[in-house]
């Protein structure tokens, strides 16, 4: 347990930070004990990123707030004062080097060196063993552009490790990770707090801040609402604090699971990419909410792809209601009404520079369009309005740039966009990630209303309750293959146990 | 709930829409084209007549309309090296097809053609063989080059009774053709990249290439559409050429005309990365680079100097702009 | 003897221009009458010194008989024309000097110049306001505004307004930077272009500002200044030609002559300008004229 | 487990080490270079004489220099387009001062300086004022030019006794000097890009600027440093073409240069985007380059041919190259 006596680690006296007109933190203080795991919550766009941020230096605070390390006050607004202070972070918006090496990338801007010369095999070397820590099995050479969502962030969960640091902030760590690698940062933190280093943890994942924090501080609206010690916690008491209100149900199950033979949408057959996918074969019926779950690396998302034609497939077919359609290219299987959500929404997602009401619109325009392709700017504005009002996203305009929503407001845009396009297949690759908990329960919700209005979804997810707790059946995916399936059956839901079995292929 | 109001509130200011945003970064540099034009008539007492302006315009139009065609290449991340070179070609073709009897207007759609022809070319290289956009169009630029002086020879060819001489030299209610083509050009720009699907998808292209695949964009025809129609521009450009020397040389036209192009539009505010940027930016940004030429020249600063100080402005124009939007919007 | 002409290669300032292809005309048609299987090659050095300097290697690299040089910068081409003499190959310079060229033939563009602005002068009487529109400074520009500039010092009564402006020494530079002019001065009276392109592009400009008060005198002898002259309601009144087709096969004839071992007597020939107008038109063989 | 190690093995295929990768990069334009050389030997016969290899590696070396620079500049995501601008300033200091009794040798270091300070300049715009690269760029490239007109008062500048023409004529056991010092160009560029520390922050800046920043990285310093070394070696570049030429002339010297070292560069697989690339591809690039202007001159095909052919050569070569990548790895 931590040590509350003397002087904190980490003091953060009344911040403020202002961007532009946006006041995004009012006066938050915050402090961290040696030893220690400070959870901050909060809803999607409260300020915990953007604090977090003037911490490491990324931003410089506005006047009058003041940063103290072991009760030294340091200037805010430089990366490498804070860095030689012992603060390491983990960004959310993953924040790496694409063209370089894993190793590289990890000793980025500290590079083992002698007279300005890089010592490649040390730096190999000494990267080594923090990723064997995190029990990856890429190797320090390999370039980050060619690692999963998943992988990269372990990259950056290692560079934190590996930076010797006192205070290390870690915003949303596991959105990408799967329950294996979870516990092993959980274990890996576990032994970080016991050498005094203080963790500050960011999630909306609450079954992790019962699990990780001493303390859990809540900001809403870039204020701080209050703090409360482990013996405090509860979910009633964060939630509210959060939102402001209770929240009932969380994961939202009224359609029907398929216990009696329905119609079959989309069958997939021998999917194979001679790559990273082989021979994945299954069926979805009408109204059914498919899971598909496995490790970090294990293929989920390249067989999404496949089954949606962003990717050549070597081999394989894709029926819908008993026709052959086997999409060649996203706009193929757009067409026939199969639409994926991607899992990195920023980069294969939204366009950030264009408007919430374009990028909902953006798969209909033609349909909506008048002659010679004219926009038709009141159909646009009808089918924005609808999916701001249907899907609760938090905005005062639909003209607003995407780009400066919340991230839980972004993915209800896309999510939107899908739904505009009249689906009758929905695929979802990790469609909670970075959500809020109000955000989350809204989403899961949706995801209910699909299957009773009898479309097919597939949800590819890592957070396994979420998995257990929204589908009916449960595929589960290693090394590119599907090693099995677990179902739930009347009175019985699905059994984490018997996923993580199957996704690890140990007997245990 | 009144806290939520409030950010939503605030959250308006600095994002905006699009449109807002592209209009003030348009905006951007009109002061930096009053100023100019303010200190030009101070200094010169001349700048501002009727008819110094409406040779301004006429010697901006060329360069506003190859520009037009390059912020549409510009706008979806990629960049036309040849539209020199293709309007020389086009001019060529133009002046010789003029030449022949009883054809004479014909010279304009030949000129047109030729440059939609090499304009498709680099857009389907670009589109479906996947080449780099500056390989592609500076490969072009050599090679057409070569095909421009090969069609006259490399010789000068004229034709002083040019029948479409009047685009050239007239003018309508006192306002010159040239900068009318160059206007409707402008509005017909505008027009397909804000009021149709083909420009919003112009815009999503060139703001995630691979997003815009997954939304199920045909990414290959938006690509080779902005070349297509930067060719058509230069292609247009060549017979605005044309008409004005009743003449044209396969080597000496259009020589460096890319970089004034791609100057309008970067001044203009639209960005090299793609995705942002809009047509009236690149309109001002053509402005003032003629309002240099000419301003200088009407001052008599000698042909040395002249350099320097356009070298001087551009930088200081951009940098003006980027201290202005800091201190309103510190991004 | 048993030498035999092969190779030729030329290099010039700008392929492109109608004043060189009319020269590399001339060189093939007189290489030809004495071997008609001579190989020509010939490329644009495009006003870049170490583009020309390159090519003159290779010209030495593939071992040519003959290099016939249009110099881009008659001072700087120097070491490249040591090379290619002590390599064995004869340069011939044309309508640039070049230092160390075993012959030279060019224009007296001095004396162009000085034609070209003593008609001006005769036109205007000796008084007048008068506008040179210079171009890139090479060697032949610099000649004839130099001959141009002592033609009006003599002359008291003549009063330059602008000698610095640019003109690419192309129609459209010509067009713009008299634009510019014409808007700055309300009056001029006459203008003398560093060559007829620039000639042809100042006239055009000012049709179209309906300006007329002046006469233009050029340099050169193009076609395109023929069709001007012949038109009669032209402000272009005189061009002191050039013929780039005699002065190159000259240069041609005179570097065979050193080729085969003999010596010419003079190593350096200029070629006199002849004025052209109106009036004597008729008797003037132009750049294209069959040969 | 074995097909955890199948995965590992696919994945060791595509995508390897940033270095193997290029490495492969660089090498693709490799066989297009031998075989052009194949090419021209046997329509020549002269083309592969060591006299001939000789003058093309001079030819090359300039180029090689300039696009050396422009490899560090595009590899941070920028561009330099002044390089043929600071290049005929700096031969114009060179030379100038070389022209001072007893002064001499001091015209390299003066040309050196003259470009050190102009890159700086631009670096300095770019990095702590934050201007795009491609507009504080142009404008040096036609400020700079100015300058460098005005400095010989517009007219060429001599130096028959040119203390250090050694380094554009002499040899040193028969390979040019101008060569050694584009291949020493080349060994400095490699080792600062691959061995030092800076190396990794450049390519980091370029992979991902934002990142770079907050691992601490000093992104001005860095963006500082590539525009001075751009402007360095074109200061090299300006002393090598003076020593070549005993001379220099303001306006004739450098023009369009710029897109020759930006073809190199591109040629050689460095990618626009930034972060990927290697000096490597750039010499492989530039040589491509100075072959196809010799052998076309040794082939004896026409001026404007050769425009035509260089052209579609350059674009076929990234084509083949795209081919031969995509066979194998499917990218
Ligand atoms: N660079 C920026 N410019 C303008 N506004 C910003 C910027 N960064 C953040 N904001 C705004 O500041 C507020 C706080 O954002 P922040 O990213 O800190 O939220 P968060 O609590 O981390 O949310 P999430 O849980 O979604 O990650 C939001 O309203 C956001 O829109
Ligand atoms: N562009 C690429 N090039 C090479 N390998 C890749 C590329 N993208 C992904 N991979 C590899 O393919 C494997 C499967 O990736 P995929 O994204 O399908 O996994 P996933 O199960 O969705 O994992 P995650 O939870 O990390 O998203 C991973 O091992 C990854 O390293
Ligand atoms: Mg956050
Ligand atoms: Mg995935």
């Amino acid at each position: 347990m931590s040590e509350t006596t003397g002087t904190p680690l980490l003091e953060m006296r009344n911040i403020s930070k202002t961007f532009g007109a946006v006041k995004a933190l009012r006066d938050v203080s915050l402090s961290a004990w040696p030893g220690e795991v400070h959870a901050l919550m909060g809803e999607n766009g409260a300020g915990k990123s953007t604090l977090m941020k003037v911490l490491s230096g990324a931003y410089v605070a506005d006047r009058g707030g003041e940063i103290l390390v072991d009760g030294r006050p340091m200037p805010t607004g430089d990366p490498k004062e804070a860095r030689a202070r012992g603060i390491a972070v983990i960004y959310q918006e993953l924040s790496l080097a694409p063209n370089l090496s894993v190793a590289e990338n990890i000793f980025l801007g500290r590079e083992p060196a002698s007279r300005g010369m890089v010592n490649r095999r040390g730096m190999s070397a000494r990267a080594q063993p923090v990723l064997e820590r995190l029990g990856v099995d890429f190797a320090p050479g390999t370039r980050v552009a060619s690692l999963s969502l998943g992988e990269r962030q372990l990259v950056e969960i290692a560079r934190a490790l590996a930076s010797d640091a006192r205070i290390i902030v870690m915003d949303e760590p596991t959105t990408s990770l799967t329950s294996r690698e979870t516990e092993r940062l959980f274990g890996v933190i576990e032994a970080l707090t016991a050498q005094g280093i203080a963790i500050v943890y960011i999630s909306h994942r609450m079954d992790e801040i019962y699990r990780l924090s001493d303390r859990c501080s809540v900001l809403r609206d870039g204020g701080y609402v209050g703090t409360l010690t482990r013996d405090e916690l509860s979910a009633r008491k964060l939630v509210s604090m959060m939102v402001g209100r209770d929240l009932s149900s969380f994961y939202k199950k009224d359609h029907v699971a398929v216990d009696s033979p329905r119609n079959v949408v989309l069958k997939v057959e021998g999917m194979s990419d001679g790559r990273l996918v082989s021979d994945c074969s299954f069926e979805v019926h009408e109204g059914e909410v498919l899971g598909i779950s496995g490790l970090v690396g294990s293929g989920r998302t390249e067989l999404a792809r496949l089954i949606y034609g962003a990717d050549p497939a070597s081999a394989g077919k894709v029926w819908l209601n008993g026709t052959e359609v086997t999409p060649k290219s996203p706009r193929e299987a757009l067409s026939h009404g199969i639409v994926y959500l991607t899992e990195d929404r920023k980069a294969l997602g939204l366009f950030l520079d264009m408007s919430i009401q374009q990028n909902i619109s953006i798969c209909v325009l033609q349909a909506d369009a008048g002659r010679g392709g004219v926009l038709n700017f009141r159909a646009a504005a009808e089918r924005a309005g609808r999916a701001i009002r249907d899907l609760g996203i938090k905005t005062p305009s639909a003209r607003l740039n995407v780009g400066a929503l919340s991230g839980g407001n972004q993915q209800k845009v896309l999510l939107a966009r899908l739904l505009e396009a009249k689906p009758k297949v929905v695929i979802l690759d990790e469609p909670t990630r970075g959500v809020d908990v109000g955000a989350k329960s809204e989403i899961y919700r949706l995801i209910d209303a699909l299957a009773r209005e009898g479309l097919a979804v597939v949800m590819i997810s890592s957070e396994l309750p979420e998995i257990v707790g929204v589908a009916d059946r449960v595929l589960v995916m290693r090394d590119g293959h599907i090693a099995g399936e677990v179902r739930a059956a009347p009175g019985k839901p699905v059994e984490q146990e018997e996923i993580m079995t199957l996704s690890t292929g140990s007997a245990a | 709930m009144s806290e939520t109001q409030d950010i939503s509130a605030t959250r308006d200011g600095p994002a905006g829409s699009a449109r807002l945003k592209s209009t003030i970064m348009a905006l951007g540099m009109l002061p930096v084209l009053i100023l100019l034009a303010i200190g030009f008539e101070l200094l010169t007492g001349k700048f501002l007549s009727v008819n110094n302006l409406s040779i301004v315009t006429q010697q901006a139009s060329i360069n506003i309309v190859l520009a037009a065609g390059m912020t549409f290449v510009i706008l979806t991340g990629g960049i036309d090296l040849s539209v020199g070179s293709v309007l020389a070609a086009a001019a060529m073709a133009a002046v010789s097809i003029s030449l022949i009897p009883g054809w004479g207007m014909a010279g304009i759609p030949a000129g047109l053609a030729m440059g939609l022809a090499f304009g498709i070319a680099n857009g389907a290289l670009v589109a479906f063989v996947g080449l780099p956009p500056f390989i592609v169009t500076l490969g072009a630029l050599t090679a057409v080059r070569g095909v421009a002086r090969l069609m006259g020879g490399d010789t000068t060819v004229f034709n002083p009774d040019l029948p479409f001489e009047f685009i050239g030299n007239g003018s309508l209610f006192g306002v010159p053709w040239l900068a009318i083509f160059a206007l409707a050009v402008v509005l017909v720009s505008w027009f397909i990249l804000r009021r149709t699907v083909l420009g919003t998808w112009i815009y999503a292209v060139g703001g995630n290439q691979e997003a815009a695949r997954l939304a199920g964009i045909k990414v290959g025809l938006v690509l080779l559409f902005v070349y297509g129609i930067s060719g058509l521009f230069a292609g247009l450009g060549g017979v605005m050429s044309a008409a004005r020397l009743y003449a044209a040389n396969g080597l000496q036209l259009g020589q460096a005309y890319e970089l004034d192009a791609i100057a309008a539009v970067i001044l203009g505010g639209t960005s090299f990365v793609g995705g942002v940027g809009s047509i009236w930016g690149t309109l001002i940004g053509a402005l003032i680079i003629a309002v240099l030429s000419n301003g200088l020249i009407l001052t008599g600063v000698s042909d040395i100097w002249q350099f320097i100080i356009k070298g001087l402005v551009i930088i200081i124009a951009v940098a003006l702009d980027r201290y202005r939007l800091q201190g309103g919007a510190r991004t | 003897q048993d030498k035999k002409l092969e190779s030729i290669g030329i290099s010039v300032g700008l392929l492109g221009n109608p004043f060189f292809v009319a020269t590399i005309k001339g060189i093939e048609d007189r290489a030809k009458e004495i071997n008609p299987d001579v190989e020509v090659t010939a490329v644009s050095a495009d006003y870049d010194l170490n583009k020309q300097a390159s090519q003159i290697d290779n010209f030495i690299a593939s071992g040519v008989d003959i290099i016939m040089l249009n110099a881009v910068d008659a001072s700087a081409i120097a070491p490249a024309v040591t090379r290619a003499t002590e390599a064995g190959i004869v340069v011939a310079a044309f309508d640039v000097s070049a230092p160390g060229a075993n012959v030279t033939v060019m224009t007296d563009n001095v004396d162009a110049g000085r034609k070209a602005c003593q008609h001006i002068v005769d036109h205007l009487e000796g008084k007048g306001d008068v506008i040179i529109i210079n171009g890139p400074q090479s060697s032949s520009i610099i000649d004839r505004v130099k001959g141009c500039q002592e033609v009006f010092a003599a002359n008291e009564g003549i009063n330059v307004l602008s000698d610095d402006q640019n003109g690419q020494a192309s129609r459209d530079g010509g067009l713009e930077v008299m634009q510019g002019l014409l808007t700055r001065y309300d009056h001029i009276d006459a203008v003398f272009a560093i060559n007829d392109p620039t000639a042809v592009g100042a006239a055009l400009a000012a049709k179209q500002l309906n300006r007329s008060e002046f006469i233009i005198t050029g340099v050169d002898g193009a076609p395109e200044i023929e069709k001007e002259l012949a038109s009669g309601d032209s402000l272009i009144k005189a061009s002191a030609s050039q013929d780039p087709y005699v002065m190159a096969g000259e240069a041609m004839k005179m570097g065979y002559d050193v080729f085969m071992g003999k010596t010419p007597e003079e190593d350096t020939v200029l070629l006199e300008p002849k004025l052209i107008t109106a009036d004597n038109l008729d008797s003037y063989q132009g750049w294209t004229a069959a040969r």
